[in-house]
């Protein structure tokens, strides 16, 4: 009974069109900043934040960004590791050529400029669709791959070609211990996810989804493919070149192009779907889901193991892990074909109706 | 002269070894409108089964005849194949019906992560060893044109064969049998296939062990020349510019597409690829590919894409 | 009370063939040092995680372990991508890094990597030993002149270490290198081999990883290089890597982290006997020995014997602290004696490094497959670190501008 | 005359969808274009709004003429139109769905929409006023945030029709906008496009197979057969047509 | 009646996606060689109870949670489609689902996919859909997606004729058809049903033809059975006349005055 939206007159059209319109969700999500950006500093240890909580914020933001592509516009990409790397490498071309660059101008220039590549390897899209355009973004996965590590002036001529960034730091506060990284990482995220939203729920972030859902009526009513394709790739493209920088320059702090390979373009595709195709939360999700699970199934295993009076080798874990893990995918699919997001809100629903099934 | 046949031939056989993998995947995009990520793993894990099998059977049966174990090797792995079928159909597809592409791509990558830890967990993480007697001496010809003659791979050779062989029986299988056209039926609308009457289960087991036959002729093609190993599975990286250059939904266009892409990347890195630092066949074969999207979005051979309102 | 060393490997993914065996040698070890009572009366905690040979699972793994038990004495990574990644963490976590025989080449300068120890060799000092070992072989160094290498290497940190050194030499020795990159796995090298049939080089070096190594050699024989010419690096002469391709890989020579396989090592047999005998064993019997697992061995003896030499100045019996671990394997002095009594005899020479060089005396041999196994071929080789010293530190100091680091003090070697 | 169609002709490959077809519709009038199955009326308002280019003919719109325009011109212009096969955006809800029919008069950047702030806002509530107007026009308010998706077939349609009008179009061109209801409902449709006729005075062109909607509400009618023209006039004029009768009506109207 | 129920259709509750109740306690009986109609008006849940039939539930993510099915007394919840198919019951799918990249042909023949009487039959039987639909003859070569709305319509309408069937689910049949054309359909309703005896259960907004053609008719409002009867007396029912037929008063009104209020359904009071 608790969850009900009775009573909530709403009075304007604005008031109508708030990101979170339930007063109890807007609670929540209230309670949930206050965890993440109070509690969760002051409770969580080390591990948590920089194995966990970081690439998880990271992951969720090239989620999200890759999610206006190919959730909203409906654009399948295979190049979101090619354009992280784009932000990364730019952003630290950056710092070191000019010496003393601010790390928030380094972010933007790396966005900036995963946003032109992005582009540039969406003009295919005009004319080539679904699967098919796969094949564009992987040309481009794997164009920029060879080209991190093939052309020296990009990694500085690090013999390698592996890159490092020195500390960091925002406005003179230092973005260095855990803690101080974490923050970093959820005020870009929450800012990013604020914008996303705002955008897919404006008029370009509906012309997106007309293109994704029926492009020749969308043509019909006048919306352009052009436009609506390349700003989805634009947009898209920035948030996930944030993204690329932030995960070398705040969770990795070296890195090498095989950071950013076409498993990663995989594993955040994958997250999206998990997640919920055209959903900011289910990017989250999605983050969640492919990066905490198998750290999860991976500590709990032997400890599961041990209960039972079974020592498994770490071999027989990784194994399991696999395998519990492939089963978990199948099984959330089964049970909700359109993502944890799309069961998040059935469960929303149930629960408005509860006590009632139906 | 020579060294450039040389190339282009070397590009036609991995090529065709390409395309066969990619075979796989076209069958069951064609078949039931799955795009199959696990294609991969089927071929690791068929070739696991048989290089154990064929290593555990004449254990087993005190048997030293290598043909005769290779033989029953191959139907155990066969089973294997069709067991797996089985069961995907059972807890994965059969409970996705009339989803749309994406979800059903994710499924499959759900059956990857499962065939690679089962396959790893029961037969092992090592490097096996499969020997189904192909040559693996090179074979020089026309020496007597070009200094050092032109070099052919006698294993690639038979591989040649063998993938032009099942192309070219399943092509006539697609387009001229009753069955065929009900698989392509299913590929375009799970429901409406349904509601005929075609039994979506049945259906997509045979499919299903079709491709995991493929799966494992490649597995041992590709095992025997490069040993049994958990790589392979990335083998279907390699046929997914394959697939779609020829066209998802063509069986010819897989092996055209792997032979027009393997051509084109061995010529492209042993020619262009010393001027800039070498490794571009990884980026260049999908280069050709956008190249020729651009003029037919659909593929060379693929079926048009339909939009209409 | 115990001290705790975490365990990176990989025992699952693509390079798992060789993960494994270096993974069952290392706990093995670790075991055998706790059945035979210790370190001084100091036991080892071990716990092991997979990191599938890649870089972010690495860096989890690391977070993981590093801050469990009291804390992590000291780290193998067992992969250049994730060394790179905790060459960042290691100074603010202080935790020793030990990378032996891989991990980059100017770590070597611990002036500048305080944190990292690249033991008994680098890539840089790999290659030296092969080009001055071709050199030899061609009437002196003088010779190579003219004379085509190629290196085939996985397009991969690892695989890019050597190339500085290698690109520093054909113009000191005027040969002529070609690089060919292959993209890891490394399972289809079609275009490489038909690039080397084209150019017949004198000689080639690889430096492949799993299943590249095994693809390489296979690609040899189908396009007929002879299988005599081509040298690997020490992570491309082991067992997996010719194992499957069995005789035709007769004549193809690595170099050795001057070990080879090693099943009359005093060690090994200590291993079986107090570790395998009472069924504690890792992994199965028939690998122990192998090369991989016998590396697998000297690394952790090397990271026991740091903390060892640690608590001779800490205090013996006491379990040392990652900062304290430092010192000991910037000043460890494993003589012959000490490795005659730890069961090392034959298997390798002594190593001693100090505050500018973390990486100790680099010795190596050649090792050849016979068709059914590893067998020496040379003499004992070592690397001339006077071309590799300055190069050494022009690349330290390189990395110190970049990351605004200072080299270390005299002072601060003192700590 | 708003709209002009001359000697339009359109052949895929061998099938003559429509051969040397001439009419034109008058402000403000309804319109309705009518031939048995595959006679060519959903090509002919494919032509008119770009989607399909015919090989020869023209259109002129007020006065100007092309031979082909593409689809943002035609609905800068303000032809609408809804679609045979129900081309809604699935994954949007119903407010959505009608919201992107205003996109043409939205006019804020992309960074404006990001902070939502000061003119996107401002427009944002301007035109889901609007569209809150169709919603209640067309009776689908309870429908509001439901995904289209998973309305019945009938509301879709209704849908459909109010994405178009809320491009405030001057000419609307309906494909079978009634196809699937019943008589009530057919009868609510009709009320529709006559209100939005006569309220804005909005030209319509319709396809219809129900021939007493057809016959009772359209001013004028045009007949296509295998792609031919074979009538032109008022209902009453082309339900006496012989060829109509025999080519389309049959007997029994 | 006289004749045996072929379906039995007791009290079912339908469940989209686990919250979405759409059918609230559904009953009605087909008889053997009967034609029944399906009335009520969008969203009634017409298609919905067809599915629920041809088990076509699952791949919307609906589910029969109350009530029982029966063909010939036989339970049929738990069937797959294909098994109703061999049972001879299909279905005809609103939105005409043609498989787009088929030809026409080639989706006619794939409805013959359960048959075992041989080629010849099914040659025959091919001809008399083209004899049924000329249309459909002259462009059999192209792909489905690429004929008009009508055309897809009657190929949908001839695939399940392909396959011989006892009872068809036929959904909207007239939908999208022109005048004669939706009379012809009916005609052949009317021809398959006296002379092969096919059972008809059919979802029709055009109530009109639909009772001229039925031979019983069960109204649909909301989920729930509202009114039934035989066809005659459905068509002389005022409400029925005014709310499905439009001839409020007796005469058809024309479509330009149709009023512009609503009045309550009297059943819904
Ligand atoms: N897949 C689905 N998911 C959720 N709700 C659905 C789904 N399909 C139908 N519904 C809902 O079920 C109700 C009944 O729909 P149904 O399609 O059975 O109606 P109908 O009587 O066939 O209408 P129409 O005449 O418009 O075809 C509608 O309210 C619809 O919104
Ligand atoms: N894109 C296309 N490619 C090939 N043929 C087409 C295409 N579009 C339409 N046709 C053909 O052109 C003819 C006219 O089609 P159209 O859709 O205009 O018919 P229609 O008059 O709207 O019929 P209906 O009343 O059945 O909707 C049909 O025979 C159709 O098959
Ligand atoms: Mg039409
Ligand atoms: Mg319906």
């Amino acid at each position: 009974m608790l969850y009900r939206e009775n009573g909530q007159f709403k009075t304007s059209y604005r008031a109508d069109q708030q990101i979170f319109p339930i007063l109890q969700d807007r609670i929540v999500i209230a309670g949930l900043l206050v965890l993440a950006f109070v509690a969760v500093p002051l409770l969580a240890d080390e591990y948590l934040l920089r194995a966990i909580l970081i690439p998880f914020l990271i992951l969720a933001l090239a989620a999200l960004g890759l999610n206006v592509l190919v959730g909203y516009c409906g654009q399948i990409s295979l190049g979101t590791g090619a354009f992280m790397a784009v932000g990364a490498y730019a952003a630290y071309n950056l710092q070191v050529r000019i010496d003393g660059t601010p790390l928030l101008v380094s972010l933007l220039f790396g966005g900036l400029c995963a946003t032109v590549a992005g582009m540039l390897f969406g003009i295919p899209s005009l004319r080539i669709k679904g699967l098919y355009l796969a094949v564009a973004t992987l040309a481009a996965q794997f164009f920029f791959d060879w080209a991190f590590l093939r052309i020296k002036w990009f990694t500085n001529y690090a013999a390698s070609g592996s890159v490092a960034v020195a500390d960091l730091n925002v406005f003179g506060i230092p973005v260095v211990s855990p803690v101080q990284k974490y923050l970093f990482c959820l005020v870009v995220v929450v800012v990013c996810a604020l914008l996303v939203k705002n955008l897919v729920r404006g008029h370009i972030g509906r012309e997106w989804m007309a293109m994704r859902d029926m492009d020749v009526a969308a043509a019909v009513i006048g919306i352009r493919p052009i436009y609506a394709k390349l700003s989805a790739f634009a947009v898209s493209s920035f948030v996930v070149g944030v993204a690329g920088v932030m995960w070398g320059f705040v969770y990795l702090g070296s890195w090498e192009p095989s950071a950013f390979s076409i498993d990663r373009s995989f594993q955040l595709l994958f997250m999206i779907i998990i997640g919920g195709l055209g959903s900011v939360m289910g990017s989250f999700f999605g983050a969640a889901f492919i990066v905490v699970l198998p750290i999860a199934l991976d500590r709990l295993l032997p400890v599961a193991g041990a209960a039972v009076g079974l020592a498994v080798d770490t071999a027989t874990v990784s194994h399991v892990v696999l395998m519990i893990y492939g089963s978990l995918i199948v099984f959330f699919l089964v049970v909700e074909p359109h993502g944890l997001a799309r069961l998040w809100s059935i469960g929303k629903d149930k629960l408005r109706l509860w006590p009632f099934p139906h | 002269m020579g060294f450039f046949l040389e190339t282009f031939i070397g590009g036609l056989m991995s090529g065709m070894l390409y395309g066969l993998v990619a075979l796989g995947f076209v069958l069951i995009f064609k078949a039931s409108g799955v795009f199959n990520f696990a294609q991969g793993a089927m071929v690791l894990f068929a070739a696991l089964a048989m290089a154990r099998f064929s290593e555990w059977i004449p254990k087993l049966l005190g048997l030293d005849n290598r043909f005769l174990a290779n033989l029953l090797a191959f139907v155990g792995a066969m089973l294997v194949m069709i067991a797996v079928a089985w069961f995907i159909e059972r807890l994965v597809l059969g409970k996705l019906v009339n989803q749309e592409g994406v979800t059903l791509l994710m499924a499959t990558l759900g059956i990857t992560y499962f065939l690679d830890g089962f396959g790893q967990t029961i037969f092992g993480s090592d490097i096996y060893k499969i020997d189904v007697g192909l040559p693996k001496e090179p074979m020089f010809l026309m020496e007597s044109l070009f200094p050092g003659g032109v070099l052919i791979n006698k294993e690639d050779l038979y591989a040649a064969v063998i993938a032009a062989a099942l192309v070219i029986v399943l092509s006539l299988f697609f387009q001229y049998t009753g069955t065929g056209r009900a698989l392509r039926a299913v590929a375009d609308d799970h429901q409406a296939a349904q509601s005929i009457g075609i039994p979506l289960k049945r259906i997509w087991v045979i499919v299903w062990s079709v491709a995991g036959f493929v799966a494992l002729v490649a597995g041992i093609i590709w095992g025997s020349k490069l040993g049994v190993q958990f790589s392979l599975s990335v083998l279907a990286l390699k046929a997914l510019p394959v697939v779609i250059l020829g066209g998802l939904t063509s069986v010819p266009g897989a092996i055209i597409g792997g032979l027009l892409l393997g051509v084109g990347e061995k010529l492209s890195e042993v020619f262009v690829g010393p001027l800039v630092g070498g490794g571009i066949e990884i980026w260049f074969g999908y280069v050709l590919v956008l190249l020729v999207l651009l003029v037919r979005p659909q593929g060379l051979f693929g079926e048009k894409i339909i939009d209409r309102v | 009370k115990e001290q705790f060393i975490p365990m990176l490997s990989y025992r699952t993914g693509p390079f798992a063939p060789n993960g494994v065996p270096f993974a069952n040698g290392y706990a093995d070890y670790l075991k055998l040092v706790n059945v035979k009572g210790g370190m001084n009366g100091v036991k080892i905690l071990v716990e092991e995680c997979d990191t599938s040979y890649a870089t972010d699972k690495g860096v989890e793994c690391y977070e993981r372990l590093k801050g469990k038990h009291g804390g992590a004495s000291l780290v193998e990574p067992l992969s250049t991508g994730i060394t790179f990644a905790l060459t960042e963490k290691a100074p603010n976590d202080k935790i020793p890094i030990i990378t032996t025989g891989y991990g980059r080449a100017d770590s070597a300068d611990g002036a500048v990597f305080k944190w990292n120890f690249p033991l008994l060799g680098t890539y840089w000092s790999a290659a030296d030993m092969l080009v001055n070992y071709v050199g030899k072989k061609e009437g002196g160094v003088a010779n190579l002149k003219g004379k085509k290498i190629t290196l085939v290497y996985a397009d991969h940190p690892y695989g890019k270490e050597p190339i500085p050194y290698l690109q520093e030499a054909s113009k000191m020795h005027g040969f002529e290198l070609t690089l060919l990159p292959v993209v890891l796995p490394g399972i289809e090298q079609k275009s490489t081999w038909l690039q080397i049939r084209q150019n017949r080089p004198d000689y080639l070096f690889l430096w492949g990883w799993g299943v590249m190594n095994s693809a390489a050699i296979k690609e040899a024989v189908a396009t007929g290089y002879p299988r005599e010419k081509m040298y690997g690096v020490w992570w491309a002469g082991a067992e997996p890597d010719v194992k499957d391709v069995g005789a035709s890989a007769k004549g193809y020579n690595a170099l050795t982290l001057q070990h080879g396989a090693e099943p009359n090592a005093k060690v090994i047999k200590d291993i079986l006997e107090a570790v395998h005998g009472k069924g504690q064993g890792t992994g199965p019997k028939e690998e122990v020995g192998s090369v991989l697992y016998t590396r697998g061995v000297i690394a952790a003896m090397l990271g026991t014997e740091g903390i060892k030499r640690a608590q001779e100045r800490y205090g013996k019996g006491k379990v040392m602290t990652g900062e304290q671990v430092r010192w000991g394997l910037e000043n460890l002095a494993l003589d012959q004696k000490k490795l005659d009594a730890l069961g090392f005899a034959g298997v390798m020479r002594p190593v001693s490094t100090s505050c500018v060089d973390h990486r100790g005396d680099s010795w190596a041999r050649i090792h050849t497959w016979d068709g059914s196994k590893w067998q020496f071929t040379s003499d004992w080789l070592q690397a001339d670190d006077s071309v590799l010293k300055p190069m050494v530190k022009a690349s330290a100091d390189k990395y110190a501008s970049e990351k605004k680091l200072t080299r270390r003090t005299p002072q601060d070697c003192q700590s | 005359m708003i709209l002009d169609v001359r000697n339009i002709s359109l052949a895929f490959g061998g099938v003559k969808a429509l051969t040397d077809i001439s009419f034109d519709v008058r402000e403000h009038e309804v319109r309705a274009i009518i031939g048995p199955n595959g006679a060519g009326k959903s090509s002919m308002l494919n032509c008119i709004n770009g989607v399909y280019a015919p090989q020869h003919g023209s259109i002129s719109f007020r006065g100007r003429t092309f031979n082909h325009m593409n689809s943002r011109q035609v609905a800068e212009m303000g032809i609408a139109r809804t679609f045979q096969n129900l081309a809604l955006f699935k994954g949007m809800s119903v407010i959505d769905n009608i919201m992107t029919g205003r996109n043409l008069k939205m006019k804020s950047n992309i960074f404006q929409q990001a902070l939502r702030i000061g003119a996107a806002e401002r427009e944002e509530m301007q035109h889901r006023e609007f569209v809150e107007h169709i919603i209640d026009f067309l009776e689908i308010q309870a429908w509001r945030k439901t995904p289209v998706g998973r309305l019945p077939y009938g509301l879709q349609k209704r849908v459909d029709l109010g994405r178009a009008l809320a491009m405030e179009p001057q000419v609307l061109l309906l494909d079978e906008p009634m196809a699937g209801m019943n008589v009530e409902e057919k009868q609510d449709m009709c009320r529709f496009v006559l209100d939005v006729n006569e309220e804005f005075g909005t030209t319509i062109v319709l396809i219809e197979h129900d021939m007493g909607v057809v016959m009772d509400i359209s001013d004028r009618v045009v007949v296509l057969d295998y792609g031919k023209k074979i009538g032109d006039g008022t209902p009453e004029e082309v339900r006496r047509n012989e060829d109509v009768i025999s080519a389309y009506l049959g007997t029994s109207h | 009646m006289s004749t045996t129920t072929l379906l039995n259709v007791n009290g079912i509750e339908v469940i989209y996606n686990h919250v979405i109740l759409v059918l609230k306690g559904v009953s009605l009986q087909v008889p053997e060689g009967k034609v029944v109609a399906l009335l009520g008006g969008n969203g009634a849940g017409k298609t919905t109870t067809l599915r629920a039939v041809s088990n076509l539930l699952a791949g919307e993510r609906g589910a029969v949670t109350k009530g029982s099915i029966e063909l010939r007394g036989e339970r049929i919840e738990a069937l797959s489609t294909s098994e109703m198919v061999d049972r001879g019951v299909i279905q005809v799918m609103e939105g005409r689902h043609c498989f787009a990249h088929l030809t026409i042909e080639e989706n006619l023949l794939t409805g013959a996919y359960t048959r075992k009487d041989g080629k010849a039959a099914v040659q025959q039987t091919l001809d008399k859909v083209y004899n049924y639909f000329p249309r459909l003859k002259t462009r059999r070569g192209s792909q489905a997606a690429y004929t008009s709305g009508g055309e897809q319509q009657m190929c949908a309408i001839g695939r399940a004729l392909m396959a011989n069937p006892k009872m068809v689910l036929l959904d909207e049949p007239s939908m999208g058809l022109a005048p004669q054309i939706v009379e012809e359909v009916f005609e052949i309703v009317k021809d398959l049903n006296t002379k092969e005896r096919v059972t008809f259960l059919l979802a029709e907004q055009n109530t009109n033809i639909a009772l001229r053609y039925a031979d019983y008719g069960y109204i649909l409002e909301n989920g729930r059975i509202v009114m039934d009867g035989v066809a005659k007396d459905l068509r002389e029912n005022e409400d029925v006349k005014e709310f499905y037929l439009g001839m409020g008063g007796g005469d058809r009104k024309s479509f330009r005055d149709a009023k512009s209020y609503k009045r309550r359904k009297r059943w819904l009071a």
